[in-house]
């Protein structure tokens, strides 16, 4: 029970000629907020694809809760308890705002691939996907087919998906991706309650949502990590501020 | 939407009552695919059977007065169809039935007219079969209420073999055919008979080959080339049997070719020169066989459906039998034209016929003919307007086709 | 919505059976109830279909291998019986053929369903071909070109009064169980792997995010479509007492395809009104012209084009306008449209019927001089019909194109105002 | 000796039409991401064409305009039908070639008729090129793989010395490049379809009189090129080419063979039960299936076919 969340150890991967993760080696505590930052192009979201088995591993090890997961197809992945957003939104289109939720309960509370058992009696699946609605804000939605939500509301049902399931390691894909300030304020307070005692991993390129959310952040540039640290000593970090910081940290979009 | 629905169910219910309704005729149902890949056969078949009734029957003062039509039902070719044609034929008041195209659609049509005449005793129908050739037809599941009009392919195989018999020069046998029931028939029955008649053949290959899946026979040739054989005995049809024939001529393979269905629509066009002398194939009949009247029916046949060729003299003579039977019967109720047709001798065009009791099988003469080029004299006529005709080069007559049965018939 | 068994839900699968019980006292003739039974067994093949299609988002152009093992199995099956069964065991028949459809889909099912989309188009396809080869092959068991038969009435002795001999008998069997398989598969749809087939239609990468195997749910839709298409194809066993090669090749794939896809993928009960539709209108337009063929590919393409939801979705949506109080608004352009529409139809059939008639002759072969259409006798070696028929197309087709364009403007309009309502 | 020769020219002549075919179908896929259901259908309306120009100037003529006219129509059906399928995705795509296919083979009855035409070979080329081990090789099957190498080398060229060569070969790799580059997509698409439709046409041109040119033709082959796109794997020209030739080959050589299943599985040390019909087959019997039967093995096995860059 002492192992890490994740632990990401000697990660590479290519594709065809050139390195996008160079050797990448990063632990992530148990319960702990984490934020990857970096340059556009830095590799952030293809570490997310590596951890979360979207794209096949050259070589290095992950391990999930002390459990090497390199190799593993993206559902075995889901069902140790790992879930994903995505940073383009991707739901179901044309299910309901409360299917969208209900499919995304309906592994982990035992259900599988059952057709013997009526959608309709599953009192624990309901309950949970309207508590995730709830959480979400999008109760009032509920009947509305997913694909004509406005982007907000779409951004939402995204990480509602990828929290419904219970999973305790939670990985978001720039969650806050073209929100206006005040919508992502909500979903900065909304992400902070739902994630609550669960380990959480988030790349973000909006800096006051990563300062207010992050325990620790991790700083990739050019597919290596330059830096972990907390916070206030990534802020004071010299080869961060040379690297990444300095240049974009009061003007970022 | 329900009442839109039963408005369309009424129109088709009143539409095939307006077919019903005519005047005081003897209607044949004529139940083979008149639209999709295989309508010009049937169609082709059903303008000869009403050219027939028209010249050779009603022409000549009819049926006890009354004139004979025939209408076409179109069963598209599936056998699950033309049980729902047949029906719509009932429905209408129609007790006699005729088709040919395809073994399967038979099988189903046979099964029903037995199923519906033990249920319907006092509406029986009566089914006259002009072209499906499975043996079994007239052997294991024979019926009372099915007479067929077509040798079948084991009395096709009798007489070609007859034929090989006779002709030394023939010593290495190829045997090659569609994979499925016809296919195996042919070769089983060319096994069986050349082994009976000529124990000196040698079958120096046999290949079967999925129906209308090859495009290139060359390779089929290729094998045939090097067996050593010197004729080629198929039961191919279609585009199965043009391509096997261009290919062999693409490759200079000079075997003699034995075939049922050479003659068939739309064949000698596709096959062209590439046939000549090289293909013989088996019939009741060809344009080359002089007759007393059906050189004549045929030629103007031709010219008043340009693009269809007079192919089937069996129409012309089930048309004739039929009539004759229900003539002689004073009836047209299916159980007595029945009685009336069994044991039937009749003068056809071709030669004296006799429909076996036992079986109910027409047994008639049989021609075999080569391929060759229109000369004016021996091959008068050509086929399909491609230049070359069909040479006769011997005649079987019909008590030299026949084969016993096994049937075992239910009598009402 | 949530529940199968809502009162209203109730009364309409009541109707349903009802209606469907009651056909035969109107329709009293032999073909009449050829027909029927074949629609009953349609509506059981193309809802199977629809599992696939509609539901998990699999184009197949093989299904009819389910549907024609399953006719073979319980045709052998009540061969196998002979004369010592009861009617009771010939009833539970279909039931064989759904055993047989759905471990044809565990073995075939393992294949296809490794790909979706595209390439599992074309797999279905090809396992198709191999299939309906393999049938030809094996006269033993296909029964070669005569195919198998059987007969449905196996002993003497009833069963509650029936033998399944008549007719009749066995339309109602139909009923009992084209009634039955649709309950289930209505059901299915209200399960997890239901709604979990629906997810992995619209996106199986999220499908595969929550923990599903995405080639688990395909491959077990599929197994449960081989089921209930096996049942169809019992049914026509028993119905039509043979089984041919044809039942399991690519035209009954075809078939299957254009009644799903006519009546509407996207509604449970669309492909109950394709199958109604197809079967009566290949009878009723098969019975009035040798084109009917054309006319089907045509209408086939008019709904790819114009209405891919299928006629479920035109009538789903004309419902909603009706509900919110749109569809008077829309009734007139409706009217108005449908006067050019039939103008250019009128002209298009007057070309396609004298074209038929000149080059194929009354069915084929030979070319007429003069034909009948909608009554008017026409002479097909002047050009005056000719022209005529072209005018009334091209005028039909300006008439359309400009007050369809304005009707569109309404429609646009009217479904603005309905998502604006729902928004 | 003399068979193994004769039969590879057969296997590499089938093979080279083959790829004629599936060249442009995998040309339309990957452009487009359509799988042209209806591609058999331009080869037979290619044949057709050219069948009804030589009826009236001959068949030189009719090589060139028949293909070009065949693109012509594929171009226009891509205009307009295709794209506005292309808006409701992938299966109203494919469901509406689909339907093309259908009603192009019911105009085809309509207007040529049910029956084969008789399109033949033009006397220049009718006669032996050269006689091996007493068997002849006509001219024309020697015509037919000089045109399909000429095509071939042809495509090679367009493919890599051309600007508009160089955006395709870009979209075989990356689908989604091609809009990136900012160039008239669907200019390009019509171009694709149309020059895809006619590599299909020109297939029929030479193929249609070397076979039958009837209206089953379409339907004859139309699976079996699904065949070769799925073994070559999707999206690549080489896979098909590979395949094509593959599946020429294999289907020439398992005629020649005469074991039958039993034997071979007589070969790996496994013995069936006498007598079943299964045993008694004979790999000549399975031919034409076999195909299939590689299609399955190649899904299994290696889905991404032969040469294939993409999963699906």
């Amino acid at each position: 029970m002492n192992a890490p969340a994740i632990r990401i150890s000697g990660l590479r991967k290519n594709f065809g000629a050139s390195e996008i993760i160079r050797g990448v080696d990063l632990d992530i505590h148990r319960g702990e907020r984490h934020a990857i930052i970096g340059p556009n192009g830095a590799g952030k979201s293809t570490l997310f694809h590596l951890i979360s088995a979207r794209l096949p591993v050259t070589a290095g090890a992950i391990e999930l809760k002390g459990e090497n997961v390199v190799g593993l197809k993206p559902f075995e992945i889901a069902r140790r308890g790992l879930s994903r957003s995505f940073q383009i939104t991707n739901i179901f289109h044309n299910l309901s705002v409360f299917e969208n939720l209900r499919c995304a309960v309906l592994w982990s509370l035992g259900y599988r691939y059952s057709f013997w058992q009526r959608l309709a009696g599953l009192k624990d699946a309901r309950q949970r996907a309207e508590a995730v609605m709830e959480d979400i804000g999008l109760t009032r939605r509920r009947d509305t087919p997913a694909g004509i939500l406005s982007y907000a509301e779409q951004r939402a049902l995204e990480i509602g998906i990828t929290i419904a399931s219970g999973a305790d390691v939670i990985l978001l894909d720039e969650p806050t991706a073209g929100m206006s300030n005040t919508e992502t304020e909500e979903a900065v307070a909304m992400i902070r309650r739902v994630t609550e005692g669960k380990t959480l991993v988030m790349v973000e390129h909006d800096m006051g949502v990563v300062f207010g959310l992050a325990d620790r952040i991790s700083v990739l540039v050019y597919g290596e990590i330059i830096a972990t640290d907390a916070p206030a000593a990534i802020r004071c970090n010299a080869a961060v501020q040379e690297a990444y910081l300095g240049t974009s940290v009061n003007h970022h979009e | 939407m329900k009442s839109s629905f039963v408005k369309r169910l009424t129109l088709a219910a009143s539409l095939m009552l307006i077919g019903g309704s005519a005047a005081a005729q003897v209607k044949i149902a004529y139940i083979d695919p008149l639209s999709g890949p295989f309508a010009n056969v049937g169609d082709g078949g059903l303008k000869g059977f009403k050219e027939a009734a028209e010249i050779l029957v009603n022409q000549k003062g009819g049926i006890m007065g009354q004139k004979l039509e025939f209408v076409g039902f179109d069963n598209k070719g599936s056998p699950q169809e033309s049980q729902i044609q047949l029906k719509a034929a009932i429905d209408q008041g129609f007790r006699f039935i005729t088709q040919g195209n395809g073994s399967g659609a038979a099988h189903s049509l046979i099964d029903a007219v037995n199923k519906w005449n033990a249920r319907n005793p006092d509406k029986t129908v009566l089914f006259f079969n002009y072209a499906a050739v499975d043996p079994t037809l007239t052997n294991e599941k024979c019926s009372f209420w099915h007479f067929r009009f077509d040798a079948n392919t084991d009395m096709k195989m009798e007489a070609i073999t007859s034929f090989m018999e006779n002709d030394k020069k023939i010593k290495k046998v190829f045997i090659i055919g569609q994979d499925y029931a016809h296919g195996h028939q042919v070769a089983r029955a060319a096994k069986e008979m050349l082994a009976r008649k000529r124990k000196d053949i040698k079958i120096v290959g046999e290949d079967l080959h999925p129906i209308g899946r090859v495009k290139d026979f060359a390779p089929y040739v290729a094998k045939i080339k090097a067996s050593g054989a010197d004729t080629v005995i198929t039961g191919n049809w279609g585009n199965d049997l043009s391509l096997l024939v261009k290919a062999a001529k693409d490759a200079g393979l000079k075997t003699r070719f034995f075939t049922y269905y050479a003659g068939g629509l739309g064949t000698p066009q596709a096959m062209g020169a590439s046939g000549e002398n090289q293909v013989l194939q088996l019939t009741e009949w060809h344009m080359n066989v002089p007759t007393k009247s059906t050189e004549k029916f045929a030629l103007d046949f031709n010219k008043k459906y340009p693009g269809l060729y007079f192919y089937y003299l069996r129409v012309n003579t089930m048309t004739e039998m039929v009539a004759k039977a229900m003539n002689t019967a004073k009836s047209t109720d299916p159980k007595a034209v029945a009685l009336a047709l069994e044991d039937m001798r009749f003068p056809a065009e071709n030669g004296e016929v006799w429909m076996r009791k036992s079986d109910h099988q027409l047994m008639q003469p049989l021609f075999i003919s080569v391929f060759s080029k229109q000369d004016g004299k021996t091959v008068k006529h050509d086929s399909e307007g491609t230049g070359y005709g069909w040479k006769t080069l011997a005649s079987i007559s019909q008590r030299d086709s026949q084969l016993p049965t096994s049937c075992i018939m239910e009598r009402p | 919505m949530s529940s199968i068994f809502s009162r209203g839900r109730l009364l309409l699968w009541g109707a349903c059976l009802v209606v469907a019980i009651a056909l035969p006292l109107v329709f009293k003739s032999g073909f009449m109830l050829s027909l029927l039974c074949q629609i009953g067994i349609m509506v059981v093949f193309a809802l199977s279909y629809n599992m696939l299609l509609g539901q998990t988002g699999l184009l197949s152009f093989g299904h009819a291998v389910y549907y024609g093992l399953g006719a073979f199995i319980t045709m052998h099956t009540l061969n196998l019986i002979g004369k010592d069964g009861s009617p009771l065991v010939v009833a539970l028949l279909p039931l064989v053929g759904g055993l047989a459809g759905m471990l044809a889909g565990v073995v075939l099912g393992y294949v296809t369903t490794k790909k979706a989309g595209t390439t599992f188009a074309m797999i279905s396809l090809g396992i198709g071909e191999l299939v309906a080869a393999c049938a030809l092959m094996f006269p033993g068991f296909f029964g070669g070109e005569g195919g198998v038969s059987g007969n449905r009435v196996i002993a003497k002795q009833a069963f509650l009064g029936f033998t399944w001999g008549p007719q009749v008998e066995m339309y109602g069997l139909i009923v009992a169980w084209a009634f039955l398989a649709t309950v289930a598969m209505f059901a299915l749809t209200q399960t997890p792997l239901g709604r979990m087939a629906n997810a992995v239609r619209d996106n199986p990468e999220r499908a595969e995010f929550v923990g599903y195997d995405t080639q688990r749910v395909r491959y077990l839709m599929l197994i449960l479509s081989g089921l209930f298409a096996g049942i169809a194809g019992g049914l026509t066993a028993l119905n039509y007492e043979i089984v041919t090669a044809e039942t399991l090749n690519a035209h009954t794939s075809g078939v299957v395809l254009l009644m799903t896809f006519v009546g509407g993928i996207g509604f449970f009960y669309g492909p109950i009104i394709g199958a109604i539709l197809i079967s009566v209108m290949q009878i009723v337009i098969g019975g009035m012209t040798h084109a009917w063929l054309l006319y089907f590919g045509l209408f086939f393409l008019f709904m790819v084009l114009m209405a891919p939801g299928g006629i479920a979705s035109v009538i789903t949506v004309q419902h909603k306008l009706w509900q919110a109080g749109l569809l008077g608004r829309m009734l007139p352009h409706y009217l108005a449209t449908a006067l050019p529409v039939l103008v250019l139809l009128a002209g298009l059939v007057g070309l396609i019927e004298m074209g038929y008639a000149l080059l194929a002759g009354e069915g084929v072969g030979a070319g007429d001089t003069a034909t009948k259409v909608m009554g008017m006798q026409l002479q097909l070696n002047a050009p005056e019909p000719w022209a005529a028929a072209l005018a009334t197309a091209a005028l039909g087709l300006l008439l359309t194109r400009w007050i369809g364009g304005r009707t569109r403007v309404a429609w646009n309009a009217a479904l603005a105002a309905l998502h604006g309502d729902k928004a | 000796m003399e068979f193994v020769v004769i039969s590879l020219l057969n296997g590499i002549t089938y093979g080279l039409l083959l790829f004629m075919l599936s060249s442009g179908l995998t040309l339309i896929f990957s452009m487009m991401g359509i799988l042209n259901f209806a591609h058999a259908s331009f080869y037979m309306l290619g044949a057709y064409f050219a069948y009804q120009i030589s009826t009236w100037v001959g068949f030189w003529p009719g090589l060139l305009v028949a293909p070009l006219l065949v693109g012509a129509v594929g171009a226009a059906v891509e205009r307009y039908g295709l794209r506005r399928a292309h808006r409701f995705g992938h299966v109203a795509e494919l469901l509406f070639t689909f339907g093309l296919a259908f009603l192009v083979e019911e105009i085809v009855h309509l207007i040529w008729g049910k029956v084969a035409v008789d399109y033949r070979i033009p006397l220049e080329l009718d006669g032996t090129l050269f006689t091996l081990f007493d068997t002849s090789f006509p001219i024309y099957k020697g015509f037919m793989m000089l045109v399909s190498v000429g095509m071939l080398v042809a495509l090679y060229m367009l493919l890599t010395r051309t600007r508009i060569g160089l955006i395709i070969q870009a979209a075989l790799t990356k689908p989604d490049m091609v809009e990136a580059l900012g160039h008239n997509v669907p200019r390009i698409f019509m171009l694709v379809f149309g020059g895809g439709t006619a590599l299909a046409g020109l297939a029929g041109v030479i193929g249609g009189n070397a076979f039958v040119t009837e209206p089953g033709m379409a339907a004859a082959v139309g699976s079996i090129v699904f065949v070769v796109v799925v073994v070559g794997g999707l999206g690549s020209l080489t896979g098909a080419f590979v395949a094509s030739l593959l599946i020429g080959c294999i289907q020439t050589f398992s005629v020649a063979m005469t074991l039958s299943i039993t034997d071979v599985f007589a070969l790996i040390g496994v013995a069936l039960p006498e007598g079943s019909q299964v045993a008694r087959l004979t790999i000549t019997q399975l031919a034409p299936v076999l195909p299939y039967v590689l299609m399955v093995a190649i899904l299994i096995f290696r889905p991404r076919g032969l040469m294939g860059a993409r999963e699906s």
